[in-house]
């Protein structure tokens, strides 16, 4: 609980902080800032729980063990797919989104 | 106090996405978002999560960030810049994530939360230990050994992909 | 004002209470994070100075010269001299380096161990914080320095900074993890992150004694691992000066270049820091069981000497090592930690497990 | 009984085994996994003892009678409270009989393929095979009901298909071993068959409760009537049917001889000792079911024995390849088995066809063992197997001229051997009973000695042969195994048998009948000295008879044409008239649908997937704007409804 901060307002700063999210993955052409992008909107989904968990269930933990979950999956999945984008890079030199095509058709 | 420290980094956080998603420069991109991470980590540490703060810290401030890096160095230059986007493009996209937002806001605005409980949340190690241990009611041992085996399973994953052909 | 040199507990609710009478409650508030600000900062410089001067006397020592003489007092002045200098140098950049990136980098690697300084405990309540996830407090914050280095590396726009800053990279992330898990095995005996009860729990003797086998097998993990973590000899591949001049922060100078180096000599004072207060009771005086007379005699050193003492002597340990060992190369270096002290690190953890539900510890 | 609880740690160590040799042998010395796979059927073999003398001397009889132990079952499968499926051991005389002579068996074939096998590729495949097969067959004989039973009869069709094809480079192995499996496969489904109606009729698969002469089982069974005939008569003939595929019984038989294209040892193990055995030890198993509901199928399980007995003898005399010959004695003794158990009764003296058959078991299994692992050691010396290219072995091979004597002196029947007594009982069982089978039983008696030594004098005497290289005798763990069974051979005739097996569980007392084992002597003496003449030395004789009976002489050289109906049958007409329409229908008719979906889906395929840009993004934007608009139709549309 903080005072005067009702939690609305963190709800609303994690839509905002989702919505930017949202944004750079639509706009953006390089894998890496894509992949920026989405970790920007897993951050928002967990400021939601754990404002959750604060305000409205503070007898048992579960905003916070998912958003700590959440975190190990972000870390597994940024690191697999760092591994892709090397391993792409090596290939056709190039992380660009448009450029992955080979699979289309 | 509080309530000033909280807009510090609402508005950190917002400012920060916004360069994230919009640098043209890469890294400068990767820097922008440790920012909001160190923000997102405040606000947990503001809410009195110290543990889970702690944990943004390790994993996305020292691991995640710098898995980035790392990635940016090995696929770019430092005067690169990312081409510019084209004008349509950003105003498609523009458009289609402020309705998004607005259509959520506005959702958010007119819903009646329930009148938040002023209990001290229990966030200490000894009570994280316990539930992420025990299996009962409120026990989280099968997700922890699910997380445990799936970070097993990139781990080995990442390396066997990155690892270079040896044909 | 007289204080408790022994306790400095009411000292702090002192200087509390008066900032309080003075002040509006935010602005007291406000007041007091800026006086600890400023405290630790000139602490830091102090610290940055003096460490700088030990290290080239010990240096120098070690190779059979006298080191720094001619500026003041047996050259206690040269460090000062130092820094007069750089503050005026010209602060140059490379062309077409990413010139944001390359100041802010100087920053980053300075803000990781003062966060961590925060939670120190210098002396019974003498610290800034006192967390209750303290230890794991202190490996999350460390780890940021690392972004700092690979963003000079990176920012510089020259291949040895480069490559320095991507051999530091590797080398600290695979160091962390041993770091971790051997500052664990102490966390299992007391049960607790909070570096305060990490030091009470030591008043009847410091772990390293009473944690049998595997309390000394993290100790030598702990030092060999924060060495290499801290980018010192022999695990200086980073800043190795016959093979990448000077490793990411070859391009550096003046007051940012003083960044750098104060920043390695503070991490050398939180390493120490830190296993002083895991292993070696921290400003806990040295405590045999229930020999009173012993204990009471010990008692009367203030413990913020006991700590400084200790420290002290890691510090000369870290440097002793530096100074004598032969460096390794990239790929030995990264076996090491992966192949030797991982696992060793892991199998100690499991033994302190068993140590610990066994109850052979003291 | 919790003394019989070690007993479980029987099937463990030899799954254990057959774990780390077959999964961790590759990668080690081949050596160790032979010594893991001996070391593991030592300390079973020392159970197994330890087990026997527990159960036969201490606690195996109530009062007067031995009783069935079970020292533990567990639930497996339940289908309703009547029906269900344990997994367990039972022990009873003849599962410890068969846990003796399996594991003894198997111990000297271990420790003789350390010596016979090494330096093949595939050691250690070949140890965790083993292992395999002796884990499948010792659980068979331990299993509390027939479903147990039937998953391990399964294994050990798989141990021995996999033996069988250790060569699998061989073109003749591979498929030596598809036709076992495949024989043998054709026969289990005759026993599932017979499992399922079994069952269906007793509601039970215990033994327990399946074999109690006064149990619920064998009473209401015997009413229920199947096209006119006793149902259990046809579910006991379908069960016959199972055994006769697994223990090659006519006319199931012609996939043993092939099988001898695998190792010798495996020979020696599985088809000659143990796993044919099988069939004969599961109708033992439902014998009180057999004589009490279905008298009518013993009886044709009495004749089949008899018919095969004789049937393989007389092809045996022709043969020329030495495991050929033994593959078709051991078709022939089995007979034997299965004829002595379809004269059995039940009870008393009555019962004496069904001692006499488990005690030709457990001798037939010694000098069979022995016989196999004799030819084995001849093999490995001269590297032929073809009679007519050896001879004159016995001053090279003096230990295995010795054994191989006493083996053949033991299936012959000549005292004080251990298959006189086995035999003379068999043939008392069958005097008993139908003059007409002990009739043929003698002859075969006689037939059987008489191409015994035609193979002992054919190898070790006859003409002198100049080998490439002189031959050696084989390395001392080879030669230990061919004593240790040697001596078994000649002395467990004494066993007094009958005090430990017997129909009914109480001790039946054993002695030789002279007034039957005279003439039978006589014949294995006059068939012994009928081959004495013929091939003691090289001479034309037996080319003179054999061209003087022409004909009949290449009938049976052709093992009377079964393998070449069995072609007829299965390609000529079954091939040609049943599958061959299934094949056109299959090909057209069903594929052609599949064909035409796939061809239609294909068609629609190729023009909308020009949607599937590949862009993420673009994936990106459809999801975004259809939730928004959805969130919006539901929030400010429906809603005002």
């Amino acid at each position: 609980m903080i005072e005067n901060i009702g939690i609305e307002k963190f709800v609303i700063l994690s839509t905002l902080m989702f919505f930017i999210g949202v944004y750079g993955f639509l706009v953006r052409k390089n894998l890496i800032t894509i992949l920026i992008s989405v970790e920007i909107i897993l951050n928002s989904v967990n400021i939601n729980f754990v404002a959750f968990n604060k305000y409205l269930y503070p007898e048992n933990l579960q905003g916070q063990f998912f958003a700590l979950f959440i975190i190990a999956i972000a870390a597994t999945e940024a690191s697999v797919a760092i591994a892709i984008f090397v391993t792409l890079y090596r290939r056709i030199k190039m992380i660009d989104v448009e450029n992955v095509n080979k699979m289309k058709y | 106090m509080e309530t000033t420290i909280f807009y510090i980094f609402a508005i950190v956080i917002l400012i920060f996405s916004v360069l994230a998603v919009t640098s043209r420069r890469i890294l400068r991109a990767a820097v922008y978002f440790l920012f909001v991470l160190l923000a997102v980590a405040g606000l947990f540490f503001l809410l009195s999560f110290n543990f889970l703060a702690a944990v943004q810290l390790t994993v996305y401030a020292g691991g995640i960030i710098v898995l980035f890096i790392f990635s940016i160095m090995l696929t770019s230059q430092v005067n690169d810049k990312l081409e510019p986007i084209a004008a349509k493009k950003i105003i498609f996209s523009l458009l289609a994530a402020i309705a998004g937002a607005v259509v959520c806001i506005s959702a958010i605005m007119t819903y009646r939360f329930s009148e938040p409980k002023n209990i001290e949340v229990d966030a200490g190690m000894k009570t994280i230990g316990k539930y992420l241990l025990s299996y009962g009611e409120n026990g989280y041992a099968l997700p922890f050994e699910v997380i445990s085996l799936l970070l097993l399973a990139s781990l080995i994953g990442a390396i066997m992909i990155a690892k270079r052909d040896n044909t | 004002m007289n204080f408790n040199i022994y306790d400095f507990t009411e000292f702090i609710i002192s200087i509390d209470n008066w900032l309080k009478q003075l002040l509006s409650p935010g602005l007291a508030k406000i007041t007091g994070m800026a006086l600890i600000g400023v405290t630790f900062l000139l602490f830091v410089t102090l610290l940055g100075l003096s460490i700088v001067y030990i290290e080239r006397k010990v240096c120098a020592f070690f190779q059979q010269r006298l080191g720094p003489m001619r500026v003041g007092f047996w050259g206690t002045a040269q460090t000062i001299a130092d820094i007069i200098k750089l503050i005026f140098k010209e602060p140059l950049a490379t062309k077409n380096s990413d010139k944001f990136l390359f100041n802010l980098a100087a920053f980053i690697v300075l803000i990781s161990p003062f966060m961590v300084i925060a939670v120190v405990p210098f002396a019974k309540g003498l610290h800034a914080l006192d967390f209750d996830i303290g230890l794991f407090y202190v490996t999350a914050v460390s780890s940021l320095g690392v972004t700092g280095i690979l963003l000079a590396g990176w920012s510089s726009n020259n291949k040895y900074s480069l490559i320095g800053a991507m051999r530091s990279g590797a080398q600290i992330i695979s160091y962390e993890l041993s770091i971790g898990l051997s500052l664990l095995a102490i966390v299992i005996l007391t049960g607790s992150l909070q570096l305060s009860v990490i030091v009470e729990s030591q008043r009847d003797g410091w772990w390293i004694f009473k944690g049998n086998i595997p309390a000394i097998v993290a100790f030598i993990i702990f030092i060999i691992a924060s060495t290499a973590e801290s980018n010192r000899g022999p695990f200086d591949l980073a800043e190795a000066e016959s093979e990448l001049t000077a490793g990411f922060h070859t391009e550096y100078s003046g007051i940012k270049f003083a960044f750098f180096f104060l920043a390695e000599y503070v991490n050398l004072f939180i390493i120490a820091a830190i296993g002083a207060t895991v292993f070696f009771g921290g400003w806990m005086p040295l405590h045999i069981g229930n020999f009173t007379f012993f204990n009471e005699a010990m008692d009367i050193i203030p413990p913020i000497i006991w700590f400084f003492a200790k420290v002290a002597a890691l510090i000369f340990l870290l440097m002793w090592f530096k100074w004598t060992f032969p460096r390794l190369r990239i790929d030995q270096l990264l076996q090491l930690e992966w192949k030797y002290l991982l696992p060793l690190s892991i199998l100690n953890l499991v033994l302190m497990t068993i140590v610990s539900l066994t109850g052979w510890h003291l | 009984m919790e003394i019989f609880n070690i007993t479980g740690i029987i099937p463990i160590i030899l799954f254990a085994s057959f774990l780390f040799t077959g999964l961790a042998g590759g990668r080690l010395k081949p050596m160790v996994s032979g010594i893991t796979g001996t070391l593991s059927i030592f300390i079973v073999t020392a159970v197994s003892y330890y087990t026997a003398y527990k159960y036969f001397f201490e606690f195996g009889k109530a009062g007067n009678e031995y009783i069935k132990i079970i020292p533990f079952n567990l639930m497996w499968l339940q289908f309703n409270d009547t029906l269900f499926i344990n997994m367990g051991i039972l022990l009873d005389p003849i599962s410890v009989m068969m846990l003796i002579v399996i594991s003894t068996v198997s111990l000297m074939v271990h420790l003789y393929s350390l010596g016979y096998m090494k330096g093949e590729t595939g050691f250690a495949r070949f140890y965790s095979f083993l292992s395999l097969f002796t884990f499948s067959m010792i659980s068979l004989v331990i299993s509390t009901n027939l479903f147990q039973t039937y998953i391990f009869w399964e294994l050990v069709g798989i141990s021995s298909y996999l033996l069988i094809g250790y060569y699998y480079s061989k073109p003749s192995a591979v498929a030596a071993s598809k036709k076992a499996f495949i024989v043998t496969r054709f026969a289990d489904l005759g026993f599932l068959i017979g499992i399922l109606i079994l069952s269906y009729i007793t509601k039970t698969f215990e033994y327990t409760t399946l074999t109690d002469p006064n149990g619920s089982a064998i009473n209401q069974g015997s009413s229920v009537l199947f096209l006119g005939l006793s149902a259990m008569n046809v579910t006991l003939i379908l069960i016959f049917i199972g055994c006769a595929g697994k223990s090659a019984m006519f006319p199931l038989h012609i996939w043993l001889p092939d099988a001898m294209e695998g190792p010798t040892p495996v020979s020696a193990l599985i088809h000659a000792a143990t796993m044919v055995v099988a069939g004969v030890y599961l109708i033992a198993r439902l014998f009180p079911l057999y004589i009490f509901s279905g008298a009518d199928a013993l009886n044709v399980i009495a004749f089949i024995g008899t018919f095969t007995s004789l049937f393989a003898a007389l092809i045996a005399t022709t043969q020329m390849d030495i495991k050929r010959i033994l593959a078709f004695s051991t078709i022939s003794q089995i007979g034997f088995m299965i004829m002595s158990l379809g004269v059995s009764g039940y009870g008393d003296t009555n019962g004496l066809g069904f001692t006499a058959s488990m005690f030709h078991l457990f001798t037939h299994a010694m000098f069979k063992a022995l016989l196999f692992l004799c030819a084995g050691a001849v093999i490995h010396a001269i590297h032929l197997n073809n009679l007519n290219e050896m001879g004159g072995l016995r001053k090279y091979l003096p230990v295995t001229h010795i054994t191989f004597l006493i083996a053949c002196l033991a299936i012959s029947g000549i005292p004080p051997f251990s298959g006189f007594f086995s035999k003379d009982e068999i043939l008392t069982a069958a005097f008993a009973k139908n003059k007409l089978i002990f009739t043929t039983a003698l002859i075969t008696a006689g037939i059987t000695a008489f191409y015994m030594f035609r193979l002992y004098f054919g190898i070790f005497w006859n003409k002198e042969v100049k080998y490439d290289k002189t031959p050696h005798e084989a390395p001392k763990t080879m030669t230990t195994a061919l004593i240790i069974l040697a001596v078994g051979s000649a002395i467990t005739g004494f066993i007094p048998f009958g005090n430990f097996v017997s129909s009914n569980g109480v001790p039946l007392e054993s002695h030789i009948h002279f007034e039957i084992a005279i003439p039978a002597v006589i014949t294995a003496l006059v068939g012994i000295f009928v081959a004495y003449i013929f091939y003691k030395k090289e001479n034309n004789l037996p080319v003179r008879v054999s061209s003087a009976v022409g004909g009949l002489y290449g009938i049976i050289y052709r093992k009377f044409f079964i393998d070449e109906i069995y072609i007829f049958i299965t390609k000529g007409l079954i091939f040609r008239f049943i599958s061959g329409p299934v094949v056109w229908f299959d090909r057209h008719i069903v594929d052609g649908t599949m064909n035409g979906i796939a061809f239609i889906t294909n068609l629609v395929s190729e023009k909308i997937k020009y949607f599937q840009s590949g862009q993420v993004q673009q994936y990106a934007y459809v999801m975004l704007s259809g939730i928004i608009i959805i969130v919006i139709t539901v929030i400010y549309i429906l809603s005002n409804l």
